[in-house]
C-alpha cells in the first residue's frame, strides 16, 4: 500500500518536474521571449552594477566637454553639461526600473490582497471594493497620476506609491473573479471544514491558482510604468528633474536643437526605453504562453 | 471492389500527425475502415486514442498544424451515385464544402459550446440548409420547424427563435443533431454525442439517433468510449488504441469473440448490471503512454499480458480472423495477413 | 432592453457623486495655492489685494462648505470660474471638450478599424505576412514614449517636409474639412499608433480563441464558406471581449490626450487639465475630470449596450 | 442573416454619426466664438478671413506658461501684467510712449505733461478726439479710473503698484476708507496727479501703463480683472482691435476704424498659441520672438530668414537667502554671513555663464551690473577652498541637506540648478534642488528652503533695491523686516538727479555686499529675432526690453513676403 503511494508520489513528482521542464523548454524555444528575457536581465544587471561598469559620476559636471559625441572616453558621449551619457543612462535605469518594478509589484500585491478579500468574503465588502476599482478605472490613468502627484508631491517613493494606487485594478479583478469561481470548489470547502484559518485558505490554498496571470499582468505593468514615467517627466510632474531617470534624460533631450544636432542625447535614452519596454513585452508574452495559455 | 456502392464511406490507410514544438507526432496511423450504408459503425477506445482525430481527418476539419495523408478516402453518394475522393479535396474548398453538411452531418461532443451563443438556434439550423439549397429563409424556417418536431423539441414555434443559452443540455444536443440532419445527409458522424449529458438524457439522445438510422436509413459513425452504447447502437465496431485500429468487426465479432487483448481488456472493464459477488471489475494495468514516447511495434505492448519480444520490433499487420473481422495482433499470425 | 439601459444610467449617478467627492477631497490635500501660481515671484503685486482675492474666491472657507457650495452651484447649472484665468468653466467645457472628443473619437475609430482589422486578419492567416508585420508594428507602437514620437513627427512632417501644420486645430483664414484634416493628421497618428498596437494584439488573440472554439467547427461542418465562418461566426463573437477592452482603453485615450495636446498645442480639455493640476485650479479640475469621467461612463455605457446587442446572454440577463 | 448585416451597418453608421457630431460641435463652438466678435463691429472686418491677407504680421504666444493670463489661449493678454509685445502695442495706448531705453518719452494719449519742481505734482493734457474701438470717446476720466482700478487689482506688475502707492490718499482708497483717490483730479482734458512722496520713475512707469475704458471695465471686480472674460473681447484704444479669437488656436487683430492716428501698413496681426516658440518660428508662424535660451538662439541662428537683435536688459538671476521672517520664522543656517559668502565662492559663475548662457549672462557681484560706472569692483571669484574654509569657520553642519528652491521649469534652469548643486557638493555640502509650482507661496510663506533661485526683470535698478526694504510684504518674511536698507532704498526710488542717484547707488552696493541677503548671480540679456524675409523694418528702429512697451515704429513695419 505504502509502496504504491510512493510510486504515485514519484509519478506525480516526475510529472510535475516534467511539466516544469516542458514549460522551460517551451519558453526557451520561444525565441522572442528569450531575447526579451536576456535584454531585461542585461539592462537590469547593468543598472544594478552601474558603479562597476563606469567610473563616471552621473552628476559630474564638466562644462568644458559638453555635447561631446560618442568616443572612447565617453562611450555614449556627454550631455550639455558635460555629464557622461552612458553613466547617466546606467544610473537612470536604477531609478526607472526600480520605480516601475516596485510600482508593479506593489500594485499587484494590493490587487491580490483586496481581490482575495473581495472574492472570498463577497457581500458588501466585495461590492465596495468593486465600486472602488471601477471608479479608479473610470479615471484616465494619466490624469489620476497627475492629481496624485500633485497631492503627494514629486519624488521616487511617491511615484512608486502613485503607480501602486493606479495599477492595482487589473490584478484585483483577475484575483477576485478567480476567487469567486474557486470559493465553491470542494477542496476549499474541505479546508473550511477542517477549520483552517481563513487567511491560510485564502493565501495558501486559493491564491496560488491565480498567481500565473498575476505575474504576467505585473510584467506588462512594468512596461507601462516605464512609459508613464517618461510621459510624466515630459509633463514636468515625474521624478524631480535633478534625479537622472530615463524619462528625465529623454525629456531633457526633447528640444529641437538636441533632436537635430546631438543624436546620442535622445537616441540613447529613447532606445533604452524602447528596448526595455519591448523586451518586457516579449518576455511577458512568452511567460503568458507558458503560464497561462488559455488567457492569451 | 466494384460492388462497393454498399459502403458509403471507405477509408484506406489514413494517417494524421501534428507538428508541435517542431516535432511531428503521429496521432492516427494507417487507419482503414468502411462504413456500410444504413448501419452504425462505432469507433471505440480510451480517450486520446485518436478516434476524434480520425473522423475529423476524414471530413478535413483539422487545424493547420495537422498533416493528413491517406491511400484513399472515398465517399459514395446515394443521391447522385458518384464517388468522391475526399482525400484529394481542398479542406475548405467548394467541393468539400458541398459535401459537408449536405452529405455528411456532424454532431459534436459538447452541445454547450457547439452552438454559437449569439445567434438564434433556428437561424443556426437553417444556415446550412440555405447554404446548400439556396432556399429562402422562410422556407428554411419551415423545414427547421419540421425537424424540431421530428427531433422532439417541444414547442418548436417559439423555441426556434430562442438563443442557445435558453436551452438545456439535452435540448441543445437535439439542436446540434438538427443542424447535422437538416440537409438530410447520408452520413452522420457523432463524436461522443452524449458524453457531456446526464444519463437519462443520454438514453433519449441515443434512442433518437437509433431511430434516425433505422427510419431514415442513415449511416452513422458513432465515436464513443462507452461500450454499453456500442452494444446498443452499433452494427460494426472499430476498436482503436493509440491511433491504431486494433480490431475491426461486426458487433457480434467484437462482443462474442473479442480477439485483441486490448478489446478483451476493454470489455472486462465494462460494468455489467448484476455483477456477481466476488467478481471483480477488470482494469487495464498501466497508463496510456504519451504518443511522443512510443517505440516501434505494438502500441499496447507495455500493458499487454501476452506481450512477447517480437511484439516490440515492428508494426503489427492486420490479420483477418473471420470474414470482416480484422485483428492487429501477432497472436493471430496464423491467419491471413491483410493490409 | 429599455430597463437594462435605465438601470445602467441610474448606476452612473452615485458613481459621479462619489468621484466628485473623491476628487474634491483629494484636491484639498494638494498643497497648491492658485493665487500664488497666478502671480509669479517675478511679478509680485500687492499682497493685501491677493489676500482679498483669496477671501473673495472662498479659498479660505472650510472644505465641506466649499464642496457643498460647489455641488449646489453645479446642480443649478453654474459651473463656476477658473481661478487661474477666470474663464467660465462652462465656456472651457464648451469650447474644449469637442476638441478633445474630436481627437479621441477619430483616433478611436481609426485605431479600432486598423487595429481590429489587422488583428483579425493576422488571426485568420496566423503566422502569415500580415500577422508578422502587424505584430512587429504593434510591439513597436507600444514601446515608444508617446511625447517623443509626437515631437519627432512634428520635426519630420511639419518642419522638414512642411506638409502639415505644426500645431493647433485650425488656422486663421482657413476653414472647412481640409483645414480640420491637416491639423488632425499628426495628433491622430500619434494617438492611433499606441492604441492600435493594443487593439491589434488583443483582437488577434481573441479571434484565435474564437476560431478554436467548437461552434466554429459546427459552422464549418455545415459547409458554409470560410469567409462566412470568419465574419459571421468568428468576428461577432470576437468583438465582445474586444469591445470590453476598448471600453477600458477609453480612459487611457483621454489620458493620452493630456500628453498629445501638450505636444501638438491642441486646444482640448487635456491641456487644460494639465495646466489646472499644475496650478491648483481646483474648480476647473473638478468640472473637467467630472466631465471626462461622465464621458467615459457614457462611453462604457454605450459599450455595454453594444455588448448587449451583440450578445443575447447579456441582453436577456442570464 | 440579413437582419444582422443591417444591425452591423446601423452600428457603423451610429459610430460615424457620433464622430461627426464631435467634429461638428467643435466647429460650431469655434465659429460661435469667432462670429460673436464681428457682430458688434461694422462690416470692415471679414467674417472669416479668406485667402491670403497682404499685410499680415504673425506672432506667437506660448501655451501653458504659468502666471500669464493668456496661457491657456482663452483670451488676449491682460496689459497690466507685462505690457509687452506687438499685440499689446497694437491694441492699447499709454499716456506717453517710451523709447527703447524706457527712459525718454514722447506724447501718445497725452499731448503734453508737466512735473512740478518738487516732483510731487504731475499734469497730463489729453489728446482730443481719441475714441475707443467701440466708438466711445477716450477721456481723462478713463485715465483716473485706470489708476484707481490698478490700485485695487490682485494681479498686476509691481512697477505700477510701487509708483501709484505714492499718490496722495492711495492707502485710504485701497483699504476702502476713502470713496475716492484724493491725489488724482480730472479737469476737462487735464489729469492732475499729486504724490505724497516723490517717485523718480513716475513718468517711465506712466509710459508703461495702458489706459483701460471705464465704460467697459467699471463693472468688473478689480480683484478679478486680470482673469475676467472681458479679455476675450476687449475694447481697445490702439490701431488694432480683436478680429477673431479661436480658443487655444490663435486670435487675429484687425484695424480699429476709430483709430485717429496714421493707419499702420500692417493690416492684420495673427497671434498663434503654440506649445513651442522655436517650432513656430521654424514653421514661419511667428515673425518675431525674444528668447534668452541659448539652445533656441543657436537653432534660430540656423534659419537665415531670422535676424537677431541683442538687447541688454536688467534681468537679474539671483539667490535669496531664507534667514528669518517678521513672523518669527527662523532659519539659522543662513543667518551666518560666512555661509552666504561661501556659497558665492563655491560656484564658478564665470564658467557657468560662459557655458550655459554664452554671450547672454554677465556675472554680477551686486545689484549694480559690472559695466556701470557705479560698480565698485568688488568681486567674488570662484574659490572653493575659501568656501570650504568659510563653512568650517561658520561651523556649518555638513550633514544638513541644503535645499535650493526654484520655480522655473525650462530645461535651461533645470540644467543650471544641476550645475549649482554639483558645485556645492564639491565643497562638501549635501544639496537638494526642489522645483516649486507655486513660487510666491513657497518662497515667502512656506519657506522650506535655504536659498531660493529667483529672477527679476527689473524695470529699473530701484526695483532691485526695493526688495531689501522692510516694507516689502514678501521679502520681510525672509529678511526679517530689517530696516537697514530702508532709507537708501526709498531714496533711490525717489531721486531723479543723476549725480545723487549715483552716490546712493554706491552706498547701497556697499551695504548689500556687506550683508549679502541676496546672492547676485548674473544678469541675462535677451535676443529679439525678427523674420526679416517677411518683415521689412523701418530705418532706425531699435529694440529694447521685450517685457515692456516702447516705440518700435510699428506703424511703418511692412510685410514683404
Amino acid at each position: 500500500m505504502s509502496s504504491q503511494t510512493s510510486v504515485f508520489e514519484q509519478a506525480n513528482k516526475k510529472h510535475a518536474s516534467s511539466l516544469l521542464r516542458k514549460n522551460i523548454r517551451k519558453f526557451v524555444n520561444n525565441r522572442l521571449a528569450m531575447i526579451g528575457l536576456i535584454c531585461v536581465v542585461v539592462i537590469v544587471f547593468t543598472a544594478v552594477f552601474a558603479p562597476l561598469l563606469t567610473s563616471y559620476d552621473p552628476n559630474k559636471i564638466s562644462l568644458g566637454e559638453k555635447n561631446t559625441s560618442p568616443c572612447m572616453e565617453h562611450l555614449l558621449g556627454t550631455d550639455n553639461l558635460g555629464r557622461d551619457v552612458f553613466a547617466r543612462v546606467l544610473y537612470g535605469g536604477r531609478v526607472s526600473v526600480f520605480v516601475s518594478v516596485m510600482g508593479a509589484l506593489m500594485g499587484s500585491l494590493v490587487g491580490m490582497v483586496l481581490g482575495s478579500m473581495a472574492g472570498y468574503f463577497g457581500g458588501k465588502l466585495d461590492m465596495l471594493l468593486v465600486r472602488l476599482s471601477e471608479i479608479f478605472q473610470t479615471f484616465p490613468e494619466m490624469i489620476l497620476i497627475m492629481i496624485l502627484v500633485a497631492i503627494l508631491g514629486q519624488g521616487v517613493g511617491n511615484l512608486v506609491l502613485v503607480f501602486c494606487i493606479t495599477g492595482w485594478m487589473t490584478t484585483f479583478r483577475m484575483v477576485r473573479n478567480e476567487f469567486l469561481a474557486l470559493r465553491g470548489e470542494t477542496y476549499v470547502q474541505v479546508c473550511e471544514a477542517f477549520g483552517m484559518p481563513k487567511a491560510a485558505i485564502m493565501f495558501k490554498q486559493i491564491l496560488p491558482n491565480v498567481l500565473s496571470p498575476v505575474i504576467v499582468s505585473a510584467t506588462v505593468n512594468v512596461a507601462g510604468f516605464i512609459l508613464s514615467e517618461a510621459s510624466l517627466s515630459f509633463l514636468g510632474v515625474g521624478v524631480p528633474s535633478s534625479v537622472p531617470t530615463w524619462g528625465n534624460i529623454l525629456n531633457a533631450a526633447k528640444s529641437v536643437e538636441v533632436v537635430s544636432n546631438y543624436w546620442w542625447l535622445w537616441a540613447v535614452p529613447g532606445g533604452v526605453i524602447s528596448i526595455f519596454v519591448l523586451a518586457i513585452n516579449f518576455f511577458g508574452d512568452g511567460l503568458r504562453d507558458v503560464l497561462d495559455p488559455k488567457q492569451q | 471492389m466494384n460492388n462497393n456502392m454498399d459502403y458509403v464511406l471507405d477509408v484506406k490507410n489514413l494517417s494524421t500527425s501534428f507538428i508541435s514544438d517542431r516535432k511531428e507526432i503521429r496521432i492516427v496511423k494507417n487507419v482503414s475502415l468502411r462504413l456500410r450504408r444504413g448501419t452504425t459503425l462505432a469507433v471505440v477506445g480510451e480517450s486520446g486514442c485518436g478516434k476524434s482525430v480520425t473522423v475529423h481527418s476524414i471530413v478535413k476539419l483539422m487545424p493547420k498544424n495537422a498533416k493528413v495523408s491517406a491511400d484513399h478516402v472515398i465517399y459514395r453518394s446515394a443521391k447522385d451515385g458518384k464517388e468522391y475522393r475526399l482525400d484529394q479535396m481542398e479542406p475548405f474548398g467548394t467541393e468539400m464544402r458541398k459535401l459537408r453538411g449536405a452529405e455528411i452531418g456532424m454532431v459534436f461532443q459538447d452541445p454547450m459550446s457547439s452552438l454559437n451563443p449569439v445567434y438564434k438556434v433556428g437561424d443556426q439550423v437553417a444556415e446550412g440548409l440555405i447554404q446548400h439549397t439556396g432556399m429562402s429563409k422562410a422556407e428554411a424556417q419551415k423545414q427547421v420547424l419540421d425537424m424540431f418536431r421530428k427531433l422532439g423539441i417541444p414547442d418548436p414555434e417559439s423555441r426556434i427563435s430562442d438563443f442557445p443559452h435558453q436551452f438545456s443540455g439535452g435540448m441543445k444536443q437535439r439542436v446540434v443533431i438538427a443542424i447535422a440532419m437538416i440537409c438530410n445527409p447520408d452520413i452522420i458522424i457523432a463524436d461522443e454525442p452524449t458524453t457531456a449529458l446526464d444519463v437519462t438524457i443520454q438514453a433519449q439522445i441515443m434512442e433518437l439517433m437509433k431511430s434516425l438510422q433505422v427510419n431514415d436509413h442513415k449511416s452513422i459513425i458513432l465515436i464513443t468510449h462507452n461500450m454499453g452504447l456500442v452494444a446498443e447502437m452499433a452494427d460494426e465496431v472499430c476498436v482503436m488504441y493509440m491511433g491504431r485500429v486494433m480490431e475491426f468487426g461486426s458487433l457480434e465479432d467484437i462482443f462474442e469473440n473479442p480477439s485483441h487483448p486490448y478489446t478483451q481488456a476493454l470489455l472486462r472493464s465494462v460494468p455489467v448490471l448484476g455483477l456477481a459477488e466476488g467478481q471483480e471489475l477488470g482494469t487495464i494495468p498501466g497508463i496510456t503512454p504519451n504518443p511522443a514516447d512510443l517505440g516501434p511495434g505494438c502500441e499496447f505492448a507495455d500493458r499487454c499480458p501476452f506481450c512477447q519480444d517480437r511484439c516490440r520490433q515492428k508494426d503489427i499487420p492486420r490479420f483477418e480472423v473471420s470474414p470482416g473481422h480484422y485483428v492487429r495482433c501477432l497472436k493471430f499470425d496464423s491467419f491471413q495477413e491483410v493490409d | 432592453m429599455l430597463s437594462f439601459i435605465g438601470k445602467k444610467l441610474l448606476q452612473m449617478i452615485p458613481m459621479l457623486l462619489l468621484i466628485s467627492f473623491i476628487v474634491f477631497g483629494g484636491l484639498q490635500l494638494m498643497d497648491i495655492d492658485p493665487i500664488s501660481y497666478m502671480v509669479t515671484p517675478d511679478m509680485a503685486a500687492s499682497a493685501e489685494n491677493q489676500e482679498a482675492l483669496r477671501e473673495q474666491l472662498g479659498l479660505n472657507d472650510p472644505f465641506v462648505v466649499r464642496y457643498f457650495n460647489w455641488v449646489k452651484d453645479l446642480l443649478t447649472g453654474n459651473f463656476g470660474y477658473s481661478i487661474i484665468n477666470g474663464t467660465s468653466i462652462a465656456n472651457i467645457v464648451r469650447t474644449r471638450l469637442p476638441a478633445t472628443f474630436e481627437l479621441a473619437i477619430i483616433a478611436l475609430i481609426l485605431s479600432s478599424v486598423i487595429g481590429i482589422g489587422i488583428g483579425i486578419l493576422s488571426a485568420i492567416r496566423q503566422n502569415g505576412i500580415i500577422d508578422y508585420v502587424g505584430r512587429v508594428f504593434a510591439v513597436l507602437g507600444q514601446s515608444i514614449p508617446q511625447f517623443f514620437f509626437g515631437i519627432c513627427m512634428v520635426q519630420i512632417f511639419a518642419i522638414k517636409l512642411g506638409w502639415l501644420p505644426v500645431n493647433g486645430r485650425t488656422s486663421p483664414g482657413a476653414s472647412g474639412l481640409g483645414d480640420a484634416i491637416v491639423h488632425l493628421v499628426l495628433p491622430v497618428l500619434t494617438m492611433t499608433v499606441a492604441m492600435c498596437a493594443v487593439l491589434m494584439r488583443y483582437s488577434r488573440n481573441t479571434m484565435l480563441d474564437v476560431l478554436n472554439s467548437d461552434y466554429i467547427k459546427t459552422a464549418r461542418s455545415k459547409g458554409i464558406p470560410e469567409w462566412k465562418v470568419y465574419i459571421k461566426h468568428g468576428f461577432r463573437n470576437a468583438m465582445r471581449p474586444v469591445l470590453v477592452i476598448l471600453c477600458f482603453r477609453l480612459p487611457m485615450l483621454i489620458g493620452g490626450s493630456v500628453v498629445i495636446e501638450s505636444v501638438f498645442g491642441w486646444p482640448g480639455i487635456g491641456s487644460i487639465i494639465t495646466q489646472s493640476v499644475v496650478s491648483g485650479d481646483y474648480p476647473v479640475i473638478m468640472v473637467t475630470t467630472l466631465m471626462v469621467a461622465a464621458a467615459i461612463l457614457v462611453a462604457s455605457f454605450l459599450v455595454d449596450v453594444l455588448t448587449a446587442a451583440l450578445d443575447p446572454r447579456v441582453r436577456l440577463g442570464e | 442573416m440579413k437582419k444582422t448585416t443591417n444591425r452591423l451597418l446601423a452600428l457603423a453608421l451610429a459610430l460615424i454619426l457620433v464622430c461627426m457630431a464631435g467634429c461638428g460641435g467643435g466647429n460650431n463652438a469655434n465659429s460661435g466664438a469667432g462670429s460673436s466678435t464681428p457682430a458688434s463691429t461694422p462690416a470692415s472686418t471679414p467674417d472669416a478671413p479668406s485667402g491670403p491677407v497682404e499685410q499680415t504680421l504673425k506672432v506667437a504666444t506660448t501655451l501653458g506658461s504659468g502666471g500669464s493670463s493668456d496661457a491657456t489661449g482663452d483670451k488676449t493678454k491682460y496689459p497690466w501684467h507685462n505690457p509687452d509685445g506687438v499685440t499689446t502695442a497694437a491694441m492699447y495706448r499709454t499716456l506717453l510712449l517710451a523709447d527703447a531705453n524706457l527712459t525718454d518719452v514722447s506724447p501718445s494719449l497725452a499731448t503734453e505733461y508737466t512735473v512740478s519742481d518738487d516732483g510731487l505734482t504731475y499734469t497730463f493734457t489729453m489728446k482730443e478726439g481719441v475714441k475707443w474701438s467701440d466708438g466711445e470717446p477716450l477721456t481723462a476720466a478713463d485715465v483716473a479710473f485706470s489708476i484707481k482700478t490698478n490700485l485695487k487689482v490682485a494681479s498686476g506688475n509691481a512697477i505700477f503698484t510701487n509708483a501709484f502707492t505714492n499718490i496722495v490718499g492711495a492707502d485710504a482708497w485701497r483699504d476702502g476708507s476713502a470713496s475716492d483717490l484724493e491725489g488724482v483730479k480730472v479737469d476737462g482734458n487735464v489729469v492732475t496727479i499729486n504724490l505724497s512722496s516723490s517717485y523718480g520713475a513716475f513718468i517711465p512707469v506712466i509710459a508703461q501703463f495702458c489706459i483701460l475704458p471705464e465704460h467697459a471695465v467699471k463693472d468688473i471686480d478689480p480683484l478679478e480683472l486680470h482673469n475676467s472674460e472681458y479679455w476675450a473681447n476687449p475694447v481697445t484704444s490702439g490701431a488694432f482691435k480683436l478680429g477673431e479669437l479661436s480658443v487655444g488656436n490663435y486670435y487675429t487683430l484687425v484695424p480699429n476704424e476709430y483709430y485717429e492716428g496714421t493707419p499702420w501698413k500692417i493690416t492684420q496681426i495673427i497671434n498663434y498659441y503654440v506649445p513651442d516658440l522655436l517650432v513656430a518660428a521654424q514653421a514661419g508662424n511667428t515673425y518675431m520672438l525674444n528668447t534668452n535660451s541659448p539652445e533656441i538662439i543657436s537653432e534660430l541662428g540656423k534659419l537665415d530668414f531670422m535676424t537677431m537683435y541683442p538687447v541688454d536688459i536688467l534681468f537679474y538671476r539671483y539667490f535669496i537667502c531664507n534667514m528669518k521672517g517678521v513672523d518669527g520664522n527662523q532659519n539659522p543656517v543662513m543667518q551666518d554671513k560666512r555661509v552666504r559668502e561661501a556659497i558665492l565662492y563655491a560656484i564658478d559663475r564665470e564658467t557657468i555663464a560662459e557655458q550655459l548662457y554664452p554671450g547672454l549672462a554677465h556675472v554680477l557681484h551686486s545689484g549694480v551690473p559690472n559695466d556701470y560706472a557705479e560698480y565698485n569692483g568688488k568681486a567674488y571669484e570662484y574659490n572653493p577652498e575659501k568656501a570650504k574654509q568659510l563653512l568650517q569657520e561658520a561651523n556649518y553642519d555638513f550633514n544638513h541637506t541644503f535645499r535650493i528652491l526654484y520655480y522655473y521649469s525650462d530645461q535651461n534652469s533645470i540644467d543650471f540648478m544641476d550645475t549649482i548643486a554639483y558645485y556645492l557638493r564639491e565643497v562638501g555640502m549635501k544639496v537638494e534642488t526642489v522645483q516649486s509650482q507655486q513660487g510666491t507661496v513657497d518662497l515667502f510663506q512656506t519657506r522650506n528652503y535655504d536659498v531660493g533661485y529667483k529672477g527679476l526683470s527689473a524695470f529699473n535698478i530701484a526695483e532691485w533695491y526695493g526688495e531689501y526694504s522692510s516694507g516689502n510684504s514678501n521679502f520681510r518674511n525672509i529678511f526679517g523686516g530689517d530696516t537697514l536698507f530702508d532709507e537708501k532704498a526709498e531714496a533711490i526710488a525717489a531721486e531723479s538727479d543723476p549725480a545723487k542717484r549715483s552716490q546712493i547707488l554706491k552706498d547701497l552696493q556697499t551695504l548689500e555686499q556687506e550683508n549679502l541677503y541676496k546672492l547676485p548671480l548674473y544678469t541675462i540679456g535677451n535676443n529679439i529675432f525678427v523674420n526679416t524675409k517677411c518683415v521689412k523694418l523701418p530705418d532706425g528702429v531699435t529694440f529694447g526690453n521685450p517685457w515692456y512697451l516702447y516705440d518700435m515704429d510699428l506703424a511703418n513695419w511692412e510685410i514683404i513676403a
